[in-house]
Formats: C-alpha cells, sequence, structure tokens
C-alpha cells in the first residue's frame, strides 16, 4: 500500500466498514468499525501493509466494552482507528502472534479491562500486580456508563460524507 | 547456583533490578542466563504504575496538566505539549502563533535535556563516567533557562490550553542564544571523547541490530527507528504545531545497531538546534495565550494528539462525553514499544550488551508504567 | 629464618622485622589515604567539578571521616551467605597486600628485607587475591558476586600469562630475581623502558586488569554486576577490599616502577640512601595517576573482548618479546 | 634457647597445626567450598615449612602454584556447578569406601617406609643462587622430573577443573 487511497481501497474490497476522516480535528485520518470476526484479517491486511501498531486501548460503554486498535505508518501519513466490539464473553483474538507488539498491548488491556485475547500466548497482568487480576480499573460503575451515541460527533457525521470542506471553517 | 530443571541444567535466573544501576529506574528484568549469555530477558513492569489513564478519567480536564509531566520526566515538556494539543484539537481552540513557537522552543529545549542526559548515562552504562558529567554541565543550562520561564527544572507544567501560561522574556530568548552557541561548541568534544573513543565503538557497534520490519511489528518509533533507515518522525510525517515552518532533516542510519541509534541521536541534538535557532529568529508577537472559555467542556466525540518525544512517538487519545471530564483518555507511550521488543532483540547476548541495548533504547521506566 | 645465629635475647634483627612490619602497614594505609584522596580530587578535576570540598582544606580530611563512618558501620552478614568466609574474605584480600611492602626498594637503605628472589616472592604472594575475590564472590551467595567472582578469576589468569613474560624479558637480561638487583642493573639512567618500550605497555596494561581496574573492572563492573564480588560487602568488609585494591595498585605501579623505571634512581639527593625513595615514590604515583586517569576517561570493555585482547595481542606478543630479549642476550 | 630460636620453632608448630586443621578441614567437611579451602591451607602451611626450612624458593612456588593456580582452578570449577549452602552426601559405603581407605593406607605406608630407610644428613649450607642459567640448569638437568611432576599436576588440576564443571557450559568465552 502506498497511499491512504489504496489503503481505503483494500478496506473496501474485504469490505471493512471504513471512513475518512479529518486529521485536523481528529488526529488520525481513518475511523474503521470492526465485526470481532474481521480483527485478525485485518490486521494481517496491515502486516502486510507495512504498517504498525501504535496502541491498543479500551473503552468502557453501556453497551460493553470496546477495543480500539491505532495503527499508523512509517511510510506515508496514514493513522487510523478501529474499533471493536468483544464478543459475549468478553473476548476477542489476540493479533500478538501477528503485531508482536501487540503482546504488552493486550495484557495491558486485560489488566485494565479485563478482555480476554484468545490464544494469546502469555496474558499475565503486566502493569498491575499479580494478585491484582480482578481489579480492572478501568471499568466504569454504572451512573457513569455512557453509550456510543454519547461521545460521538452527532453533527460531524451527519455532514462528513456529503462536504469534508465545510466541516474546516467550522472549526 | 540456582538451576532450573526444566528449562536445562545450566540455566539459571538473574534478576536484574528493580534496583540496578542500568535499568534506570524500577525496572525489573528477569535474565534467564545461560554463563554470562543472556537466553530469556523479560521484563517485568509496573513498579512506578500510578494509574494516570485513571487519574484523567477521574477529575476535569485541567487537573491533569500536572500529571502530563510526571510521566516521561525526562521530557515533561513534549507531553505538556501532547495534552494541550488533543485538548485543543477535541475542543476546536486554536492557540495563538507566539504560543506555539514557545513550545515549539521549549519542547526542543526539553528535547535537548534529554538527549544529552542519555549520552551520558548511555556511556556510563558501559562504565565511563566523566562524560555523564559533562551533558550534565550542558543540561544544567538548559535547566537554568526553562526554570526562569516554567518556575521548575524537570516536572514542568507550563503549556495551558490556548497557549503557554507565561511569555518569554528577552533573558530566555538571549540565553537561548547563548546556549545554542555552546552547545554548537560541545558536540566536537563528544566527538572525540565518545563517538572516536575505540572501546565505546566496539562496545556498541553490530550490538543490538534489528531490522526495519522487527520495527514494524512491535511498533517501534523514535531515534531507534531511524537508526534502522526509516526517517519517520511525527514532526514531519504528521506535522503539528508550527513544525512545517522549520527547516530540519530527520538523521538516519541504515546499520540499526546501537551505534545507529546513538548517531541518531547525536545528530538530532544539531538539528534540534536548528530549529530552536530558526524559532527564536521568526519569534512573532502577540499574546502568549488565546482567549479560552474560563470553564471549557470537552465536547462529544475523540481526537488524537501525536507528538514526537525524545523517544519516539506519543500519542495522547481523549474522547470526551460533553462534560469537563474525559470520558477516556488512552496515553501510548514510545518507550512501552521500544522495551517489548527487548526479549527477541537480546536473546542469546552477553549481559554487558544488554546493558548497551537498554542504554540505546533510551529508556524512562515511570512513562512505560504511567 | 635467617642462617646467622643473633646471641642475645632481644636481637637486633627481630627489631628489624618489627620496625619493618610496622613501617609495611604505615605504607599500606597511608597508600590507601593518599590514593583515595587523589583518586577522588582527580576524578573531580576530570570531571570539572572540585571534588571533595567539605571536611578541612579542600576535602583533605573527606578520607578520614569515610573510614570512621565505614569502621562504625554495623557489619552485615546477609542471610543466606557462608558466614565464615565471607568474613574471612576481605582479610585473606587485605593480609597478603602487605607482605610485598617487605621485600620493595624503596631506597638503597630502605628495604625490610633483600629477598633474592622477591620478585618471585610478590608474585605468589599477590596470587592469594584471586583466592579472596573467589571466597568472596563465592559466600556471598548472590549471583552478581559470583559472575563476579569467575570473571575476575578468567581475566587473572589470562593476564597473568603476559605480565609473566614481559617480566622474564626483564630477568633475562639482568639475570636475578632479587628486586634491588633489577634496580641496579638500571642505574645511570639505563632505565628498561628505554630498550623494551613494549614489554612495558604490555606489562602496564596487564597490571591494569590484574588489579581488576577500568577499562578491565569486570569484576565490579557496577553498570552490569552492580558490583560484582563486592556486592554484598559493607563497613569494615569493603573498607578492606577498598584498601586492598589500592594496595595492590601501589605494588603493581611499585613493580612496573622497579622493572622498567629504575626503581630510586634519579638525580642524586642529599642523604640520597634514605631520599632517593621520593624518586620512587614520585614515579609509582605518577604510574598510579595514569591508572586513575584511564579510569576516568574509558568505557569498560565487555569480556570477550578483554580476554581476546589477552590471547590474541598480549600474550603473542610478550612471547615475541621474550624471544627477541633472549635472542639479543645471548649476542 | 634465645627468644629468636623460641620464635622460630613456633612458628614452625604453628604450621604444623596449620596443616593438620587444613588437611582435617579438607577431610570432614561437607562442602566442597570449604574441603578446597581446607586444602588451600595445607598448601600454605607446607609453603611455611619450606620457608622455614631454609627454602624460600620451594616456599613461593607451593604458593604461586599450588595456592595461585591450582586451588584457584579448583575453586572455579567447584563455583561453576554448585550453590553455596549445597553439601555433597558423605557417602562412607561400597567401592568409594574401600578405595579411599585402601589409598590413604598403602600412601601412608609408602610414606612411612621412605621415611625410616633414609639416613637424614643436614644439608649443607646453601646460598641461594637464582640466576637465570642455575635455575635453568636446574630445572633442565638436575630436577626435571620434578619439572615435569609439576606440569603434570597443573594439567591435573586443569582436568578436574573440568570434570568438577561437568556441564559443558560456555560460562566464559574464554
Amino acid at each position: 500500500m502506498e497511499s491512504k487511497d489504496s489503503v481505503i481501497a483494500a478496506f473496501k474490497q474485504v469490505p471493512i466498514k471504513v471512513q475518512e476522516v479529518d486529521f485536523a480535528q481528529r488526529g488520525y485520518h481513518l475511523e474503521i468499525m470492526l465485526e470481532p470476526g474481521q480483527l485478525r484479517d485485518f490486521a494481517q491486511l496491515l502486516r502486510t501493509g507495512n504498517f504498525y501498531l501504535s496502541f491498543i486501548s479500551g473503552l468502557h460503554l453501556a453497551t460493553g466494552i470496546d477495543v480500539s486498535y491505532q495503527f499508523a505508518n512509517y511510510a506515508f501519513p496514514c493513522r487510523l482507528l478501529a474499533h471493536v466490539s468483544v464478543d459475549a464473553d468478553n473476548s476477542l483474538p489476540t493479533i500478538a502472534d501477528i503485531f508482536h507488539g501487540a503482546n504488552w498491548h493486550e495484557r495491558e488491556t486485560k489488566d485494565f479491562y479485563g478482555v480476554i485475547f484468545r490464544d494469546h500466548p502469555n496474558l499475565k497482568p503486566l502493569l498491575l500486580a499479580e494478585d491484582m487480576e480482578d481489579l480492572k480499573p478501568l471499568l466504569k460503575k454504572e451512573p457513569a456508563l455512557k453509550d456510543r451515541a454519547a461521545i460521538t460527533r452527532v453533527e460531524k457525521i451527519a455532514e462528513d460524507k456529503p462536504a469534508p470542506a465545510v466541516k474546516k471553517e467550522e472549526a | 547456583m540456582t538451576t532450573i530443571a526444566e528449562q536445562g541444567e545450566h540455566r539459571y535466573v538473574l534478576n536484574m533490578g528493580p534496583q540496578h544501576p542500568s535499568t534506570h529506574g524500577v525496572l525489573r528484568v528477569i535474565l534467564e542466563m545461560e554463563g554470562e549469555y543472556v537466553m530469556d530477558p523479560q521484563p517485568v513492569l509496573g513498579y512506578g504504575h500510578r494509574m494516570h489513564e485513571k487519574m484523567a478519567e477521574s477529575r476535569p480536564w485541567p487537573n491533569f496538566l500536572p500529571n502530563a509531566a510526571r510521566m516521561d520526566y525526562l521530557s515533561a515538556l513534549i507531553y505538556n505539549h501532547g495534552y494541550v494539543g488533543v485538548v485543543e484539537r477535541l475542543a476546536g481552540i486554536e492557540a495563538t502563533p507566539r504560543a506555539e513557537y514557545i513550545r515549539v522552543i521549549t519542547s526542543e529545549l526539553n528535547r535537548l535535556q534529554s538527549h544529552l542526559l542519555w549520552l551520558g548515562v548511555l556511556v556510563l552504562d558501559l562504565g565511563a563516567f566523566t562524560p555523564i558529567m559533562y551533558t550534565f554541565e550542558d543540561r544544567e543550562k538548559i535547566l537554568d533557562i526553562l526554570e526562569d520561564v516554567t518556575g521548575s527544572r524537570l516536572t514542568y507544567c507550563y503549556m495551558r490550553v490556548g497557549g503557554v501560561v507565561r511569555d518569554i522574556d528577552d533573558k530566555f530568548v538571549e540565553g537561548t542564544r547563548e546556549f545554542i552557541k555552546w552547545q554548537r561548541s560541545r558536540m566536537p568534544m563528544y566527538d572525540k571523547l565518545v563517538t572516536g573513543n575505540i572501546i565505546f565503538r566496539k562496545r556498541i557497534e553490530q550490538i543490538g541490530e534489528f531490522s526495519p520490519d522487527l520495527a514494524r511489528r512491535y511498533g517501534l518509533t523514535g531515534p531507534v527507528l531511524r537508526g534502522t533507515g526509516i526517517p519517520y518522525d511525527i514532526r514531519r510525517a504528521e506535522p503539528y504545531s508550527v513544525y512545517p515552518e522549520f527547516d530540519f532533516e530527520i538523521p538516519t542510519e541504515t546499520t540499526g545497531d546501537c551505534m545507529a541509534a546513538y548517531l541518531v541521536r547525536v545528530r538530532e541534538i544539531e538539528q534540534s538546534l536548528r530549529i530552536l535557532e530558526q524559532a527564536l529568529d521568526k519569534l512573532p508577537d502577540g499574546p502568549a495565550m488565546a482567549k479560552v472559555p474560563k470553564k471549557l467542556k470537552l465536547p462529544a466525540g475523540d481526537a488524537c494528539y501525536a507528538v514526537e518525544s525524545p523517544r519516539g512517538e506519543l500519542v495522547y487519545h481523549l474522547t470526551g462525553d460533553g462534560s469537563d471530564t474525559p470520558y477516556r483518555m488512552k496515553i501510548r507511550v514510545p518507550s512501552f514499544s521500544n522495551l517489548s521488543l527487548l526479549p527477541e532483540l537480546c536473546r542469546g547476548m552477553l549481559l554487558s550488551d544488554l546493558c548497551a541495548c537498554m542504554g540505546s533504547l533510551d529508556l524512562v521506566i515511570p512513562e512505560i508504567d504511567r | 629464618m635467617s642462617p646467622e645465629m643473633p646471641t642475645g635475647f632481644f636481637p637486633p634483627e627481630l627489631l628489624r622485622i618489627l620496625f619493618t612490619v610496622i613501617c609495611a602497614i604505615v605504607i599500606v594505609f597511608g597508600n590507601a589515604v593518599v590514593m583515595g584522596y587523589l583518586e577522588r580530587k582527580l576524578a573531580g578535576r576530570f570531571q570539572r567539578r572540585p571534588g571533595p570540598m567539605e571536611v578541612g582544606w579542600h576535602g583533605i580530611l573527606q578520607l578520614a571521616v569515610d573510614g570512621v563512618k565505614l569502621v562504625g558501620k554495623q557489619l552485615m552478614v546477609p542471610k543466606q551467605t557462608d558466614k565464615v568466609l565471607y568474613r574471612l574474605a576481605p582479610i585473606i584480600s587485605f593480609a597478603p597486600a602487605i607482605m610485598p611492602m617487605v621485600v620493595i626498594p624503596f631506597a638503597p637503605n630502605l628495604q625490610g628485607r633483600d629477598f633474592d628472589i622477591g620478585l618471585i616472592f610478590i608474585l605468589a604472594v599477590v596470587a592469594i587475591n584471586v583466592l579472596a575475590i573467589l571466597i568472596a564472590g563465592w559466600s556471598s551467595n548472590n549471583k552478581y558476586s559470583l559472575l563476579g567472582a569467575m570473571r575476575s578469576v578468567a581475566q587473572n589468569v589470562a593476564y597473568e600469562i603476559p605480565m609473566l613474560l614481559t617480566l622474564l624479558s626483564v630477568i633475562l637480561v639482568t639475570n636475578t630475581f632479587s628486586l634491588r638487583g633489577i634496580v641496579e642493573a638500571q642505574s645511570g639512567g639505563a632505565w628498561f623502558i628505554f630498550f623494551m618500550p613494549v614489554a612495558f605497555l604490555i606489562f602496564f596494561a596487564a597490571t591494569l586488569a590484574e588489579t581488576n581496574r577500568a577499562p578491565f573492572d569486570l569484576p565490579e563492573a557496577e553498570s552490569e554486576l552492580t558490583a560484582g564480588f563486592m556486592t554484598e560487602f559493607s563497613g569494615m568488609g569493603f573498607s578492606l577490599f577498598f584498601m586492598a585494591e589500592y594496595t595492590y595498585m601501589f605494588i603493581a605501579c611499585s613493580l612496573t616502577t622497579i622493572l622498567f623505571l629504575g626503581g630510586w634512581s634519579g638525580p642524586p639527593l642529599p642523604y640520597g640512601e634514605y631520599t632517593s625513595a621520593l624518586w620512587f615514590f614520585a614515579k609509582v604515583y605518577s604510574l598510579l595517576l595514569v591508572m586513575i586517569w584511564i579510569r576516568w576517561t574509558f568505557p569498560r570493555v565487555r569480556f570477550d573482548q578483554l580476554l581476546n585482547f589477552c590471547w590474541k595481542y598480549l600474550v603473542p606478543f610478550s612471547l615475541v618479546h621474550l624471544l627477541v630479549t633472549a635472542v639479543v642476550v645471548k649476542l | 634457647m634465645t627468644l629468636y630460636r623460641f620464635l622460630a620453632e613456633g612458628m614452625f608448630l604453628g604450621f604444623i597445626v596449620l596443616i593438620v586443621f587444613g588437611g582435617m578441614l579438607t577431610v570432614w567437611s561437607r562442602l566442597l567450598m570449604h574441603a578446597v579451602l581446607g586444602l588451600a591451607v595445607v598448601f600454605i602451611g607446607v609453603a611455611g615449612l619450606f620457608f622455614h626450612l631454609g627454602s624460600p624458593f620451594m616456599a613461593m612456588m607451593q604458593v604461586l602454584i599450588y595456592v595461585g593456580a591450582v586451588c584457584v582452578m579448583l575453586v572455579f570449577g567447584i563455583m561453576v556447578g554448585h550453590s553455596p549452602t549445597e553439601t555433597d552426601q558423605l557417602r562412607w559405603s561400597g567401592n568409594n569406601f574401600l578405595l579411599a581407605s585402601g589409598t590413604c593406607i598403602a600412601g601412608f605406608i609408602l610414606l612411612s617406609a621412605t621415611l625410616i630407610r633414609t639416613h637424614w644428613t643436614a644439608a649443607a649450607e646453601r646460598v641461594g643462587d637464582y640466576s637465570m642459567q642455575h635455575l635453568g640448569h636446574a630445572f633442565l638437568h638436575q630436577f626435571v622430573l620434578a619439572f615435569e611432576l609439576i606440569s603434570v599436576v597443573l594439567l591435573i588440576a586443569i582436568l578436574g577443573a573440568i570434570i568438577i564443571a561437568r556441564p559443558p557450559q560456555e560460562t566464559d568465552p574464554s
């Protein structure tokens, strides 16, 4: 993959839901909504496309835990953020065998959210102590939980596709 | 000597850290050794874990400003920069041009002092005591300059959303210009004393070599990555602040060993000096603080802000929900990914080389633990 | 011990022995104090800082204060150590360090005893130090200590060879093991350093390694092994090792002075029988200065590099040197 | 008896005690490390005896070779393989017992026989001549067997160290 457009094209083929966002406002170029089943294929695609894993993080929503994967590319500016909702049993397939750096990021996410990464080689606590496995500090309490709509820029998404140019003036 | 039956008779475990001179803080590495060869190094993190991300979620966003300085104490201003950057990006605020220049100037000074400290510490890891004193002498000058304007020497809390807390004065500009001259005059000495030292070269050349692909698998960023020949620097790749207005190079080396990372950092010192020079020349007049609503609420939505810390790519990912408290704040720290490479990189190495490798990765442990 | 039998109840020979022992101890402690101060002060100078300045004039009493602190410190014996050996190790290291002082000729008339195999005596006594380091490393029951001790022995065994070979070159010329004889062979400024500078360099490098000084300070490499074989030692145990190290440095430099720099010889002084010791000390401390200088300038070499340097460069060179010397002497 | 003589005799006795003590340590110690260090004590005691008997060269060689080389090699070998708290089982049974006691008794008888049969004569006063010519001559003519034996002892010491450190280990790339 040589440019952002070819990345989008590659995703469209899979198909993966990809949306181009304004970098000046969001700090990344592509936002992606993934199904858990697509995760490994997605990672594999990025691996062949010479992306690197920037981070993995979680997001506790009323509907459950979302895990976000951010990738970027050394060769051209293309930072992408992928959201995956965890499976019903609070688990996701690991990508630690595709991006070895994911090993620690997944362990961290397990520490903070309790998300199980299936087939992870070594899912022991990383940052927390061994006996704090049940702490899951970043899970929010019931009243603080919000759903996805509450943390999404509603008005932006409506205008996103038709006219990205308009958005700049608003900012 | 304790032997581990299942790993073969003559392997033993050496516990390096959490208190060890060359783990640079409270990092513990469990080394499975065979004689002096490290067969399996496993870092153990979390001794300095403070859960900054939870702190960010549990209080209004301005209260996180001091925290930003306490993750990586060597590049506190760059962490400042990233944090105010992400809030500005999410809230749609723009800092004044002068403030952006001041941010860049202070950030680069911060980067310089971090690189200087690293230079001394790396050589100290290799057993030479003197260069760290010389680099500290230079570093003191930076700290003095920064102290005058920010009020602190290590954990700065200088930048605010919309600008910086205090405008710089002529004394600062003069001091910085003087420092640039001084630092340039010092570099030939380091060249002779460190780079040209035969023992030093033999200790770090062809040690800890890795390929661009390995870097990609582990998400390496920063000087270590540039040592493999990839000119990836957030300041160029995803320009932020006023960096596009400066003319500077991204030093790269091709060998990917510790020496390459060393050379890249040393040349980066010169590039930072160049940026400083240009920024001081172009410094615009005007207020150092934009008009920002007093009670700023974070709008719903998320934003990333990536900056180039001395150790690599630092990303703040902030999710707001319309209140003044972040819903989620993720901080991607460069050393975390850089260190995760260690088990693969240092397998089968001599203990001394492991120290050299960890020195060249330039680890700051509180940043990894957060 | 001595063939002649004095008749009196309290023979002068005994007095001489007592006096020699006292002098040896004074020299050992005096050297440790001077070196401790010199090292810290010079390190300070090399690093563009003043060094110790607080206690006494220019920190001159710093060492005394440190000594009091170290002596007053609780003797820590970690739980899992081999208690007896752990306590013995510093003593075994320190005690033999005093003995060579007896045979070192400081001046024509300042020598405890002119031993006709003085050189071998020194080498034999100093060899015990390796055993002490091994015991210290092993008895501490600490893996860093053990690694340091093992490095130490590998290094000492390796560097003993070029050291002895270059030493033999000198012996071939002087034809005696007596230290006084070696010095006298160089009288009139015919120092061996002028005839065999290569041997001098090899010998000096080997002594650096033998005394575990930077850049060959691998047994106590603090950035890798925290403090090597000394990791578990504190208080008096540590200070004995510390003093032993400085004494061995002194001995090494004395040997270098005797073998290559003409010992006490120098421009004549009044009462030269005794005062020419000044020349001796001047030479020894210049060499020690070089050692300090090297330590504060160079990084540490890696272990395989250290051994490679010895086996691939020093040993062959010293062998060739020995051969050449033998040929020259025979011709 | 003068004080001087008295001291000399005292030192002689001291060295004897040292040797016996070291020997007992060597034989009875359960820790291999202690045993080797006991051996070192024996060597130093023997060196002292040599010294006392007016043969400083032998004494120095004893210290240089046996303490400085053989013992160090043995200790080195032990350190590679054993932990400080690890003790060896005493095995006073079977072939080991028979072999050991046989060897000891045979050695004792042989030495005693030699001792009894020898006519002891006081050695002539010898002025130490340690010039290279003399030493070379002595080593390669008069004492060539002893010289070769020392090399064999050193070889055995090295082999012993290797055997003790049985697992073929690349501890140091030396």
